[in-house]
């Protein structure tokens, strides 16, 4: 497969969220707005990229039988780094995005990845694939960010441009799900055509 | 292949310890700022280290507020209060409120709330809490309107909006109890 | 080094170890062998899930396939030869050639050919209405025009034609996936050898009443007149129940036969003019 | 409290526009089409060739099988062939066309129009004579009548219910039946209870057949073993299950029959032609025929021969009307709609009724509003709006635990349905579904 | 061949009932409510209906004709019963855009997005409800006073209900009795002299709904009798206990969208269960929630809240409560 | 009353799934039949359990002990992963109805949030064991609750005819959007 491929398949044709529906928690949760998003996002394609190519370096020597506790591993240290330094550096979206950073380690789509293809390519394609991915998934909340704030409260990246408040309920739980649900829909409607 | 495992977990624990001792203090250091940058929104222009100087006032509800002095060369200028409600909408909502030595209320900053995006969360907002400022619970009702204050309740946030007098009127009424004259 | 690096080092490499040994135990004692042929083989099927190979789905077929001695009658009509010849080198056994098939409906009653004599007014189900009576015209062996077949096709190969009400099946998307066979409650779907250039010809026609009824239920009716059967020189007509039928395996594609048919019930398709006939329904509508 | 079946049921327009229309006997036909298949089970086979001369109440097709009929010639003339004939099955089937010549009858059938009550003949006699006689029931399914008064080895029989419910709407065949014929009737009863072995029989009546039901009671009055019940008019009283559990209370076992629960149902009709077998030793060659419809010049009930065309009656009963939009063999609620009518008038054929053009169509399908109507009237507790969606789905392992194939096919629920659901069509098609299933299980199990 | 038979399976006799008509039956037996709404609260009523029926319609028609690209089927009437249901449920002073909003909701993710017509699992007028009551609480929550037929329309009087005034003044500590004398009588509240919902205050006339629904057999007793039975029986078992601190039975009927949820809301023939046990058991179910909410929840009024949780349950009890069929457990005596 | 208040709030107020979006993957995902929907919330209460226990007292008497706090997500994630299979094996040796009830689940779990996300949880909210356990056990059953209806829900939309686009995931969020909504009604019931 080509490099760009690896690259760009997590946008669209690949997109962790959009098409294969993983990683759903968090996006939900972390999509209050579009800075909460895509931080969130920005956060998962580290810890994506990370251990992508630690495992695709570490794929030959780990004997496959202590695969997937040997993944978790190097997973959850990676999300303890990332843990660590929001605390330090970025404390304020730290605590928005409260439990979602240490669950970036069940996301599924760090462990599919790793599993899926980092597993088994180099390290090269391992970093634009976890790259790629980590992007689609940003792009993605992002996408659903900006739009649950634009009508849960009338502003884009905190900038208010309605009087008044927005439609509330989307950036409460019902409107995370029901937003999620018709995004995904349109999509699928965007592939098929 | 148990040595395999093992040898990652090492790996991965030595860089993880490492990282821990890098990020230690940065992190503390965020949350003292926070603290910090709290008191300094809410009283008068100081240069002591209000922090260090903390001590703690027993509250009417049986526990202790912390209170944060602020001076400027050596003479009292207010006092940071860090005070809370359990009253709100869903948890806690923690302020640090800042009142000059005579009660009159300078500022107020909320430093942790869970309420309701949009509802609870307009207690952020100067529109509702700047109406505090300059008022001496002395003399100001510390109530919403509705049971019979001054204070202007956030529209269809009353419960929030009463947690948050509620937790002015703690702050106020350790500090008159313990130190104010 | 501080304690806590310490601390960190050793209790995570016990801990390491620990859930190593944990999960090794239980790796040897949970392994379920699976052959990893059948993922590779299921990599290369369509992934249709039509059941055209007969099987519930792709990755049943794929297990299948692993499993058979030989690939003698294991096919995938969707993925056709090629499918099946990657398949085989996965597997190391010898592809089983299998004809392209193509579907056609052995049918030709438009409104034009077949009278109507009652108008449906039940449930629009060629199920239902097969249940139920002889159809809308006095033919009890042609189709009933509810698009049942169009209804199974996952390929989108079909669709109804509204002026004929008939099905209309597109040779280039029709996979021989059979799901028309089988849905059709009048058996009057074939599937028939791929020729070239997508020709065809065939008896257009399901009709097993004598020749007198059927011919006053539709104009184009096959009478078993024996008349093709006669010219045949190849042996590829054979007459039962008063039905001709031309092997796609023997005809040559003379085309002897079309003309001596006197109801016109032989279609020839997608032959060359003068006598192409692939207008032969629109003609008959019009009619 | 006046009798009914407790739970479902609904009651559509009774219409029984030919309630005081005597039997009439028509003219005979210039030709019969009698069909070999007029009974549940096995085509009969024919025993005559073209060119055979055949009596009135001859024997022309012989059963089949064990379930299955002889058949009778019911006029005297020719037969010219023998050859698929379009009947109200809507399909072709192989009948014997005889040319009428006259109405010679065959000598061994007594004509003597006088009430012959005493009964000679022993059970086993009886059951042969109906064998002979090719009786079918004709109350609708046709099944026929020796097999069903022979109660299998290890069940018992203690009742003989007589339907004369006739719940179907228009039809009145049965009711003239018992109200011109009420003592061949009764006497038919206490032949089928002598075959049976039973010394009880009640007789179902609904409540809007007041004539009926006095006339029968007066009958009654000294025989103790049979007793006549008035029923409250609700469709579909006339099922036998419906009907056992109006009268005594009894369910029969989903998937089984009345001689579970120790009873025979049989049609009125069929306790009449039972008498004409058994006492005048009559094949069953006619059959009263209601031809009704509100279009229809003059509606009646008719004596018809078997084979005839239903053409022919109509014209009878003064012509097929202008605007007619749909023929129905058999009532609205259950019959079968004719593409000609020229289809004959068989064994199981109760009445033909006309629908105008604007009565004939069906409403526009509109979505399930899943009001629950169908399974309020669905008097065997269906749930016929799940049975459609699932047969339109192919879930047919789920159908079959549904108990579609305890639908009795009254179409209550298609009747009721305001989103105009094409219920019982596609249950039916569930039922030959579910059916075609369990077939190839126990293909299946028989090959292992 | 002009005369060619038309066949079609059994039956060829169909009742006169059509979903059309069953429709109209809703929207007559709504009728009584509407007009007292238009008494009580001029022409704001007749505004809010307005825009809300016609938006429903017109977002159906839209929805099936250029989104679903199916048949368009805006005249069996259920669009015209979810826009009245839902303008029922708003006050009388709505701004018309939230209106527009709450259409949008109802039909176009309620009901819609599920197929349309008799697919959707939860009721739509109230989705679009909930959702405006959360999306806009200001807006949702100040009630215009009944002042006779007025022509005020975003300027009427506003005040709380009676349940929002006994539920905050019971929380400030002030008994039951002192609070009956702030709001109607019964006999007041009977005849919807009270703030409210436009469409929920004249219980006297949502009783005459059901009383015609019931004759034209639209609708069955059990659902309605169930929901106000559990509420009238739970919130009496709570009065007696403390007859101080609750409101008396009587009150939380008359209060509230009980009567309107009870009569025409938890009806919905899609969103309720089939068969008659499911329906008694989805009747207590709202009427238990509701009481809970109301007494112990955030929000003064919880049947809405109750009706879609119990929505949430329909299909389970589709699935689990079945009548038993006709001949399965023979009992024969 | 404590306890109640844990379960009410956890069970109905902040369901794990729809307010508190824990879980959402196999609420998404397993719950097309009532059925498997009954199985996957019975192994998930079973292992969530389990799950809170350990990792409690592996935060109290090993992290918190040791000063290492921070490795709460490593040692959590490792241990819910080796216990998930522990559970599988002694399932199996155990209870064979069980087993075959709940064992095709048990590796879904190990990816699914809410068990981590309970362990956490429990520590953050500082309760004690008993405490964390009733809390875990309840939030579980909310989400076994949560997943019931949902493939209720699910198996009777399968009859009916949804557009082509909305079919599985959307039509499932929307319902869960829809749930959500109704059960905020539930607010202020507990605070
Ligand atoms: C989902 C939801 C979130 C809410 N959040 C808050 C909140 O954060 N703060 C608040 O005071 N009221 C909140 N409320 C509203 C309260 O339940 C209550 O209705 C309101 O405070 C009544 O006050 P009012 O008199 O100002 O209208 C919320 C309601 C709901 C349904
Ligand atoms: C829905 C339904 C309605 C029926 N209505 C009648 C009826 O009105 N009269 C009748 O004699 N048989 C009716 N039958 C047929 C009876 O169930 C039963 O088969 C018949 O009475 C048996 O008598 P037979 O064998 O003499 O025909 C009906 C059957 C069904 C399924
Ligand atoms: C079916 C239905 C459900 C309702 N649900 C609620 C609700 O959940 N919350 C609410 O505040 N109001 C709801 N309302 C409106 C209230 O009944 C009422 O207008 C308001 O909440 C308080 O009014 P009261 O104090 O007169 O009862 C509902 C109305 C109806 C008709
Ligand atoms: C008795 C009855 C009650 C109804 N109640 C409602 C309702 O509460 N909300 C609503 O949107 N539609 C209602 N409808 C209309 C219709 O059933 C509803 O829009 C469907 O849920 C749409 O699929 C009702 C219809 C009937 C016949
Ligand atoms: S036309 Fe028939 S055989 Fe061809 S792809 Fe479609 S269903 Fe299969
Ligand atoms: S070919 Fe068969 S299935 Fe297709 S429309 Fe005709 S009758 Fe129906
Ligand atoms: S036709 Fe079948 S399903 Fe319908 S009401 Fe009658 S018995 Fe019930
Ligand atoms: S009667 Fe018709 S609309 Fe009502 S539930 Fe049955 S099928 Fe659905
Ligand atoms: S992200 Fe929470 S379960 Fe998948």
């Amino acid at each position: 497969m080509n490099q760009l491929q690896n690259f760009t398949k997590g946008f669209i044709k690949e997109n962790p969220i959009l098409v294969l529906v993983l990683g759903t928690c968090p996006t939900l949760a972390t999509s209050t707005s579009a800075l909460n998003g895509m931080g969130m996002g920005l956060a998962t394609t580290f810890v994506l990229i990370g251990s992508n190519v630690v495992i695709s370096l570490l794929a030959n020597v780990i004997p496959d039988k202590v695969r997937i506790p040997a993944f978790i591993v190097v997973i959850a240290s990676f999300v303890t780094v990332v843990d660590l330094v929001m605390q330090a550096y970025v404390p304020s979206l730290y605590e928005t995005l409260g439990i979602f950073i240490p669950l970036i380690v069940v996301n599924c789509i760090v462990l599919g990845r790793a599993e899926a293809f980092a597993n088994k390519n180099t390290v090269f394609s391992s970093l634009l694939d976890g790259f790629g991915m980590g992007l689609g998934f940003t792009m993605a909340l992002g996408i659903l960010g900006t739009f649950r704030e634009l009508v849960g409260s009338g502003s884009i990246f905190g900038y208010k441009f309605i009087k008044g408040d927005g439609i509330l309920v989307f950036i409460l739980a019902p409107g995370a799900f029901i937003a999620l649900g018709y995004l995904i829909a349109i999509i699928n409607r965007v592939r098929k055509t | 292949m148990v040595l395999s495992l093992t040898l990652i977990s090492l790996g991965a624990s030595i860089a993880l310890g490492f990282v821990h001792e890098f990020t230690k203090e940065p992190i503390e250091l965020s949350k003292l700022n926070k603290k910090i940058e709290a008191i300094k929104k809410v009283v008068p222009e100081f240069n002591n280290d209000p922090a260090a100087e903390m001590y703690k006032l027993p509250s009417e509800w049986g526990d202790s507020l912390e209170v944060y002095p602020a001076k400027k060369d050596n003479e009292l200028v207010g006092y940071g209060v860090k005070t809370y409600s359990k009253k709100g909408y869903s948890g806690n909502i923690t302020l640090v409120v800042g009142l000059k030595p005579d009660g009159t209320i300078f500022n107020i900053t909320v430093l942790e709330q869970k309420e309701t995006p949009g509802l609870g969360t307009k207690m952020v907002l100067p529109a509702f809490k700047d109406q505090f400022n300059d008022k001496n619970p002395a003399s100001f009702k510390m109530k919403v309107k509705k049971d019979g204050g001054q204070v202007d309740a956030i529209t269809a946030a009353t419960i929030s909006s009463r947690a948050f007098c509620d937790a002015v009127q703690n702050a106020y009424s350790t500090l008159k109890k313990g130190d104010l004259k | 080094m501080s304690s806590t690096v310490l601390m960190t080092i050793i209790s995570l490499t016990l801990l390491g170890l620990l859930s190593s040994v944990i999960l090794y135990f239980i790796a040897q004692k949970f392994q379920v062998f699976e052959d990893p042929r059948i993922d590779e083989i299921q990599a290369i099927l369509p992934a249709a899930n039509c059941g055209g190979c007969g099987f519930a789905g792709c990755r049943n077929f794929a297990e299948a396939l692993v499993k058979a001695d030989t690939m003698d009658g294991l096919n995938c009509p969707v993925g056709g030869s090629g499918t099946m010849t990657a398949a085989a080198r996965i597997l190391g056994k010898e592809p089983v050639p299998a004809d392209p098939m193509v579907a056609v409906l052995l049918c030709n009653g438009t409104p034009g050919n077949r009278p109507r004599t009652s108008k449906y007014d039940g449930a629009s189900d060629c199920r239902i209405t097969h249940n139920l009576y002889a159809g809308e015209t006095d033919c009890a062996f042609g189709c009933v025009s509810h698009g049942d077949c169009v209804k199974v096709c996952s390929f989108d190969a079909m669709y109804m034609d509204n002026r004929t009400g008939l099905p209309v099946i597109i040779d280039e998307k029709c996979v021989a996936c059979g799901l028309c066979v089988k849905a059709c409650p009048r058996k009057i779907i074939e599937l028939r050898k791929k020729a070239k250039k997508d020709r065809k010809l065939y008896v257009a026609c399901a009709n097993k009443d004598k020749g007198g009824p059927a011919r006053r239920a539709c104009k184009v009716a096959c009478i078993a007149c024996n008349k093709c059967l006669n010219v045949c020189e190849f042996g590829a007509i054979k007459i039962e129940n008063n039905l001709a039928y031309i092997d796609a395996l023997k005809c040559t594609f003379c085309r002897k036969c079309v003309s001596v048919c006197p109801t016109e019930s032989i279609l020839e398709l997608n032959f060359p003019p003068p006598k192409a006939k692939a207008e032969v329904r629109e003609a008959t509508v019009n009619a | 409290m006046i009798k009914t079946f407790p739970y479902g049921g609904t009651h559509p327009p009774d219409n029984k526009l030919t309630a005081d229309g005597k039997i009439v006997y028509p003219p005979l036909p210039s030709s019969v089409s009698i069909p070999l298949l007029q009974h549940a089970g096995i085509p009969a086979i024919s025993v005559v060739t073209k060119g055979d001369k055949v009596l009135t109440g001859q024997l022309i097709a012989k059963a089949g099988g064990f379930i299955s009929a002889n058949i009778h010639s019911s006029v005297s003339g020719v037969v010219t062939k023998i050859d698929k004939v379009t009947d109200s099955s809507g399909y072709k089937q192989e009948s014997i066309i005889i040319e009428v010549t006259g109405d010679e009858w065959k000598d061994t059938i007594d004509r003597d129009p006088a009430i012959r009550r005493e009964i000679i003949l022993s059970g086993e006699e009886i059951l042969n004579r109906c064998l002979e006689s090719g009786i079918v029931g004709l109350g609708g399914a046709a099944f026929p009548t020796h097999v069903k008064l022979k109660v299998p080895a290890g069940k018992k029989c203690d009742l003989l219910i007589i339907n004369g419910v006739e719940c179907e709407p228009y039809l009145t065949s049965d009711h003239r039946m018992m109200l011109e014929k009420g003592e061949e009737i009764i006497t038919g009863i206490l032949i089928m209870m002598k075959a049976l072995n039973v010394s009880r029989a009640m007789i179902g009546i609904e409540n809007n057949k007041p004539d009926t039901i006095e006339h029968l009671g007066k009958l009654c009055k000294e025989i103790s073993e049979i007793t006549v019940h008035p029923l409250k008019v609700k469709y579909p009283q006339g099922g036998e299950k419906q009907l056992i559990k109006a009268l005594i209370n009894r369910e029969v076992p989903s998937g089984g029959l009345p001689i579970d629960v120790g009873v025979v149902v049989q049609n009125a009709g069929t306790a009449f032609a039972v008498y004409e077998a058994v006492q005048k030793n009559k094949p069953l060659i006619e059959r009263v025929v209601t031809i009704t419809g509100k279009s229809l010049a003059s509606p009646s009930n008719y004596m018809v021969r078997i084979g005839t065309l239903v053409s022919d009656l109509i014209k009878a009963a003064g012509g097929l009307p202008e605007n007619t939009g749909k023929i129905i063999n058999g009532g609205p609620m259950m019959g079968k709609a004719v593409t000609t009518a020229d289809v004959p008038v068989v064994k199981a054929t109760s009445g033909i009724v006309i629908l105008k053009k604007e009565e004939s169509l069906r409403r526009p399908v509109g979505p399930c509003i899943r009001c629950g109507k169908c399974n309020t009237v669905c008097a065997l507790k269906l749930e016929p709006y799940l049975l459609m969606a699932l047969t339109r789905k192919d879930l047919t392992e789920r159908a079959e635990t549904e108990r579609i194939t305890d639908c009795c096919e009254c179409g209550s629920c298609s009747y009721i349905c305001p989103a105009a659901r094409p219920l019982l069509d596609y249950i039916r098609l569930g039922k030959s579904q579910v059916l075609q299933m369990k077939r190839e299980r126990t293909l299946e199990k028989n090959k292992a | 061949m002009s005369n060619v038979l038309n066949i079609s399976p059994a039956p060829h006799i169909f009742a006169k009932d059509t979903t059309r008509s069953l429709m109209l039956d809703v929207i007559i037996a709504l009728s009584p409510a509407l007009i007292a709404s238009i008494y009580y609260f001029g022409y704001g009523a007749i505004i809010v209906t307005l825009t809300s029926v016609v938006s429903c319609l017109v977002f159906e028609y839209l929805i099936q004709r250029f989104v679903l690209k199916g048949p368009v089927t805006i005249t069996d009437g259920s669009a015209v019963v979810t826009g009245l249901l839902l303008a029922f449920n708003l006050p009388s002073n709505m701004p018309v855009f939230i209106i527009i909003i709450g259409s949008i909701v109802s039909i176009g993710i309620a009901k819609m997005t599920f197929g349309g017509l008799g697919n959707n699992p939860f009721n739509p007028a109230l989705v679009g409800r909930v959702f405006l009551l959360i999306s806009f609480p200001v807006q949702m929550t100040s009630w215009p006073v009944p002042s006779g037929f007025n022509t005020g329309y975003s300027d009427a009087v506003t005040g709380a209900t009676p349940l929002a005034l006994v539920k905050e003044g019971l929380k400030n500590g002030e008994s039951v009795s002192d609070l009956m004398h702030q709001v109607p009588s019964h006999m007041q509240m009977f005849y919807g002299h009270m703030g409210g919902s436009m469409g929920e205050v004249a219980a006297a006339a949502l009783i005459l709904g059901l009383i015609y629904m019931l004759i034209r057999k639209t609708i069955t007793w059990h659902i309605p009798v169930a929901v106000l039975g559990s509420i009238a029986a739970f919130t009496a078992i709570l009065w007696l206990i403390n007859p101080d601190k609750n409101a008396d039975p009587m009150f939380h009927l008359l209060t509230g969208g009980v009567m309107l949820g009870a009569i025409f809301m938890a009806t919905d023939y899609v969103t309720s269960p089939m068969s008659y046990k499911g329906m008694i058991i989805f009747g207590v179910g709202i009427g238990v929630l509701t009481v809970i909410i109301r007494v112990f929840g955030a929000y003064p009024e919880g049947i809405s809240f109750a009706i879609l949780i119990m929505n949430a349950f329909v299909p389970l009890m589709n699935k689990y409560i079945k009548p038993v069929r006709f001949g399965e457990e023979v009992s024969n005596g | 009353m404590e306890y109640i208040i844990i379960i009410i709030s956890a069970l109905l107020v902040n369901n794990v799934v729809l307010a508190q979006f824990l879980g959402v993957c196999p609420f998404l995902g397993v719950s097309n039949k009532v059925d498997t929907a009954i199985g996957m919330g019975g192994a998930v209460t079973f292992v969530i359990v389990i799950a809170t226990t350990v990792t409690y007292l592996i935060q109290i008497y090993v992290l918190n002990k040791l000063g290492i706090a921070f490795m709460q997500t490593i040692t959590f994630i490792l241990v819910i992963a080796a216990l998930v299979q522990m559970v599988e094996i002694i399932l199996k040796k155990v209870s064979q109805p069980l087993y075959q009830a709940l064992g095709i689940f048990l590796p879904l779990i190990t990816t699914n949030c809410a068990v981590l996300g309970v362990a956490i949880l429990v520590i953050q909210k500082n309760y004690n064991l008993l405490q964390g356990v009733v809390f875990g056990g309840s939030t579980a059953l909310g989400f076994g609750f949560a997943l019931v209806i949902m493939a209720g829900i699910r198996e009777q939309l399968e009859l009916a005819d949804i557009p082509d686009g909305m079919k599985g995931v959307p039509i499932s969020l929307v319902i869960a959007g829809i749930l959500a909504l109704a059960f905020m009604g539930f607010s202020g019931i507990v605070r």
